[in-house]
């Protein structure tokens, strides 16, 4: 299996998608001629055209919008919102219309569409430029959410939105861009929506973590696996739908969960998946589950106080070793 | 006697256009009735007064040209082909309805139609109905894109976002402004720094133009050319038809914020008498002619209220179904 | 203490700091000549004149940046969104910008502004306009979030939200304003933000709600009363700051909690609220907490489905029984 | 000799825009430095090339006036006052910094120069910058707002709201677009209908020029007289500066979306040199007298980068506060 970045295998997905299928058409700012800020779409324009590969001007609620149409009408788009922070300039299509539009029309109508975000916090970007939205995506219904944390599912979930008939968001991680590993390049290599992934088994604490958070709860089983704690990392890859029975069935094992977010605590997506936990693993759960989360606060600019914002893997070794020590 | 009438279409279209202004005009009141007795809930926004617009459009567009239009839209559906059945269906909230109960009054959907949708956020419309032209043009379908909103809609983001994207992308979108001269209880020119809506193109490079919205045959005359100008350049266009709404914004307005005055000057203006006298005057129908398609009109709405009122309701099960394929 | 509804003791507490301050103002489509579409702001234009009480264009994000601008010149902006569905036009100046200025801006500017919007489902207006977006404003740092459940709740909170000096989202139901209640006609009554309240005492089961829920759960009380349950309904008011103290004090004597939400139950502020009751009640609690929700479906408009949507008295009555019987 | 520049300014005033325009080269210039050895990290957008807007425009402002601007902001800052010690520490990140590290080089902010932020969010600002001209009529304070952005913002819907906005509460509003042709990688004429900016605001009943943004002196005059007419009159106005930024998009921009050849004609008219030279071919300045200035301003900047380095890091208490009041 070849080894690329996360960036490769998202642009391999893209490539291999609209080869595969012409009324896969792609658009947002600067994705064309400037080959997308992240330069996922580098070579989409070179290849496929400027009537698949479109600049659009920045006018954030309107690239997803055109693509709701763009769907109605027969095509499928992959939308880009150049991060995840201008998403909030997109609300209203995203959850006003897009989530909602099959349902209030009786089901008369599909919108098979992607809009992919990248997103994350740790580079510096400020307050209005880091943050981790995924909570707000997957609490309104009507689309699904995948969030890959590794080059292969990047690639394999990308390409399953892509042929799903739902709305789907696809939030990818800044930080992971570089980062590489193996990934299968058959051209029908498929991950499923809504398959949560063991990443690693383990036996004393289930850690429940996606995208980056995935790396860091890897890391920190690692650091842990030498002071003789065995743990096991769920990575959920698709928060809607949110493949509940993989994890649960993990904590019914270990008896002990670490739910990692990036996000936001308050109000945010692990306070759900944690009461999921002990709405179905009650009586065999031997300790509170640990949530570890972004701080609430808007990302400070200063490297100095950022890193404290963002999840770290000493702050994940240190929820499992709570978990272990908690006294019932 | 030279008819203008009959050198814009012949007898038997103008008769229709007659007749779907009745049907519209007849079904709205019987809404209004529906909504008194309870049996329509929610918002109901009814478009009595802006017939002409909805009928002289649509008959100036090809049946595969997309329609979306915004929350006041039982007629832009009906003039379309949506049976006033599944139509009335809908607003009672029964599992016949066009959109099995789900949608309501403001949601009214037909594909099949092409009538791609009643949006109840103002503005929502616009990005969607570029998208649509888009896919419509990258599919060399021939079609267009037309799209409806009110006066108030204009200053919301989304209006300025699609207008300069169509252009630049060159999409065949007819932008169709019904300036009624009211968002809800404010009155255009205290919204809008220009309230000749028509003229807010020009920041774009769109052309545009303003038609009597009280009169059908402008509206589908001046509907007609802009629609083939659009599918000739692929390049937007924009309709201002000035026109009027008789009753409240929604059944829960009594409209204080007019003069009865102006009502009246308006009511004066009603498109439906005025072509029905035009209609009489060129010797296009009789006044029983006419007095009879209302009759049946009647009947037709009547048989829709029946219909939504014997149909059944939606199945608990039915609150699960439809959100993901 | 005379009685008055919902709606008249919003109307009176814009009313009393108007007069008390002529910094405060307020904005909105249709509030002025219209008098607001649900009428809150009746006779504001008549009182205070077109320079303090003004119509706006249809532009929801903007209104908000207006009065962030306003609040920055030294006004008490009150904003009003029609209704909280629009709230998603304007998402990108409510989290990107009134949540984030002060702290980017290293504290050296205060916004007091109020945000209100009317919101909740139950009228039969279908997906786009039956929201319960809580979950959202809860999540994102830098506002507080006051949601009234009675008219002197409803006074006294958004008198103390307009005196605030930080940002405040306020958040009326449509199905309550004409309801009935005693309101104290003192113009210093205040009611502090981010105090929950024990509306009503009991000792079996903790019942946590707010806004609507609040009401429903009281009447659920009164039924479970008939019973021979007795409940303790805790009435959030504010859900940032988050009383926690409240509702954990509640449920530590209690030992069993249910949590009401309107909002979409997945990823919704319930979990967050339930994660901390596990958190801190962890070895106390009976039974699991039961959460009551919002179904996650966009709301259909046929009044038949629409309640099957919405928690009702007897979701509540029955999960108050549920956390009884629960058997661990 | 006749002496255009003279006809404009005092010399001391003419010499204070070329120092000022001076500083803010050498300070973007270090920046650049500093971002290379990793001092400076995140988002980093030079100015390079555009200083005769920002020295121009403010010089034609009164004190008292507000300025917003976006996230290529460090010379608005600076020229209206803020300390370069203090903006160069912020974009370290360090406790002494001009929003103590929080905001770094996108959200500069010094309320008691009314320099009112730098945002980072395309189209962010204008809706606060209306706000902000609303509270200065409300109080009656004879202030104005001048708000600037880049050529890529004007299709935000924000743009759009703003403009109707300002116009239908008559406010006064000086909007200035620093037209440098690109947003990012994106040419003007790719994204905008109309590529001419000054000429989007023909919808909204406001008027508007366009001006040579290379030169001091024309953006001074306009900004001057732009500013009293929109104080005069309590309307918006809104000014196209034409310039370019010397450097890509950010740091990590390599630019290859323009020719070298399109960079040399723009670098042909850079404001600095130009200005220099009718400074003293109008004897206002000598060759060494200027090379002084220069000389001032990178020790200036030099003891700015000392300062940010030797200072403190914030204390990590620091997380938790300036949220709330
Ligand atoms: C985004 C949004 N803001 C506000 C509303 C509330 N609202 C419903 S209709 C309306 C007025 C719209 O006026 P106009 O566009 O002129 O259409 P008309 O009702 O006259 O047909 C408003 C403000 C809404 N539905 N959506
Ligand atoms: C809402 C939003 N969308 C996209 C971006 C990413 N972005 C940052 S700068 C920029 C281009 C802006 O161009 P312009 O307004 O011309 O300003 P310039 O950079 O030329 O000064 C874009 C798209 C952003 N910061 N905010
Ligand atoms: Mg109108
Ligand atoms: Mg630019």
């Amino acid at each position: 299996m070849p080894e690329m970045t996360y960036r490769d295998a998202l642009n391999l997905a893209l490539k291999e998608e609209m080869r595969r299928d012409p009324s896969v058409v792609t658009w947002g700012e600067d994705v064309a001629l400037y080959e997308g800020s992240f330069k996922v779409t580098r070579g989409l324009l070179a290849e496929f055209g400027e009537e698949r590969v479109k600049d659009t001007p920045i006018s954030e609620n309107t690239i997803i919008g055109v693509a709701i149409g763009a769907a109605m009408g027969g095509l499928r788009p992959v939308a880009e919102l150049m991060t995840v922070n201008f998403a909030l300039l997109a609300m209203d299509q995203l959850i006003n219309h897009m989530g909602k539009i099959r349902y209030m029309f009786g089901g008369q109508i599909n919108l098979p569409m992607v809009v992919r975000a990248p997103g994350g916090g740790g580079s510096q970007l400020a307050a209005q430029h880091s943050q981790s939205l995924e909570t707000y995506f997957m609490h309104a219904p009507g689309f699904y959410l995948a969030l890959p944390a590794t080059p292969a599912d990047a690639k394999g979930l990308l390409k399953s939105a892509i042929r799903d008939n739902n709305p789907v968001i696809f939030l990818e991680h800044e930080l992971l861009y570089n980062s590489k590993g193996e990934v299968p390049d058959d051209p029908e290599f498929l991950v499923p929506l809504g398959s949560a992934e063991v990443k690693r088994p383990g036996k004393d604490v289930t850690i429940v973590a996606y995208s980056r958070m995935t790396v860091l709860a890897l890391q920190a089983a690692a650091v842990l696996e030498k002071e003789g704690i065995s743990c096991e990392v769920v990575d959920l890859r698709s928060l809607k739908p949110l493949d509940t029975p993989t994890f649960v069935d993990s904590v019914k094992r270990t008896g002990r969960a670490v739910v990692v977010e990036e996000c936001w605590q308050t109000a945010g997506l692990g306070g759900h998946i944690a009461s999921l936990i002990y709405e179905q693993c009650f009586d065999l759960l031997l300790a509170p589950v640990q949530r570890v989360s972004g701080l609430d606060v808007p990302m400070p600019y200063s490297r100095k106080l950022e890193k404290l914002c963002i999840p770290q893997v000493e702050d994940i070794v240190k929820a499992v070793k709570e978990t272990l020590t908690a006294k019932y | 006697m030279d008819s203008k009438l009959r050198a814009e279409l012949p007898d038997h279209d103008l008769l229709k256009l007659y007749e779907q202004m009745v049907l519209c005009r007849e079904f709205e009141e019987a809404c209004a009735e529906q909504y008194t007795k309870g049996h329509i809930t929610g918002f109901l926004h009814l478009y009595s007064g802006q017939e002409a617009v909805a009928v002289g459009a649509t008959a100036g567009l090809h049946k595969d040209d997309y329609i979306l239009s915004a929350y006041r839209e039982h007629p832009q559906a009906i003039v379309r082909g949506a049976d006033p059945k599944r139509v009335m269906a809908e607003l009672f909230g029964k599992a016949t309805g066009l959109c099995k109960g789900k949608g309501g009054s403001m949601h009214l959907f037909a594909p099949e139609l092409n009538f791609m949708g009643g949006y109840a956020i103002v503005g929502g419309q616009f990005p969607i109905a570029v998208g649509l032209a888009f896919a419509a043009k990258y599919r060399q379908e021939g079609r267009l894109v037309a799209c409806f909103f009110g006066d108030g809609a204009v200053n919301q983001g989304t209006f300025h976002e699609a207008l300069n994207w169509a252009r630049v992308w060159e999409l065949p979108v007819l932008f169709v402004c019904e300036n009624n001269f009211y968002g809800i209880g404010t009155e255009v020119h205290r919204s809008s720094a220009l309230a000749d809506i028509h003229k807010r193109t020009c920041g774009y490079d769109i052309p545009s133009e303003r038609v009597d919205g009280m009169d059908v045959i402008a509206v589908h005359e001046t509907v007609k050319r802009g629609a083939e100008w659009v599918r000739e350049q692929s390049r937007p266009y924009l309709i201002e038809a000035m026109t009027y709404r008789f009753r409240g914004h929604s059944m829960s307005d009594p409209a204080k914020y007019r003069s009865p005055a102006e009502l009246e000057i308006w009511k004066a203006r009603d498109p439906l008498p005025n072509f029905a006298r035009r209609l009489v005057e060129e010797g296009i129908a009789t006044a029983e002619g006419l007095k009879e398609m209302q009759a049946t009109a009647q009947v037709e709405v009547q048989e829709a209220v029946k219909f939504a009122e014997e149909s059944p309701w939606p199945e608990d099960s039915e609150v699960f179904n439809d959100i993901y394929v």
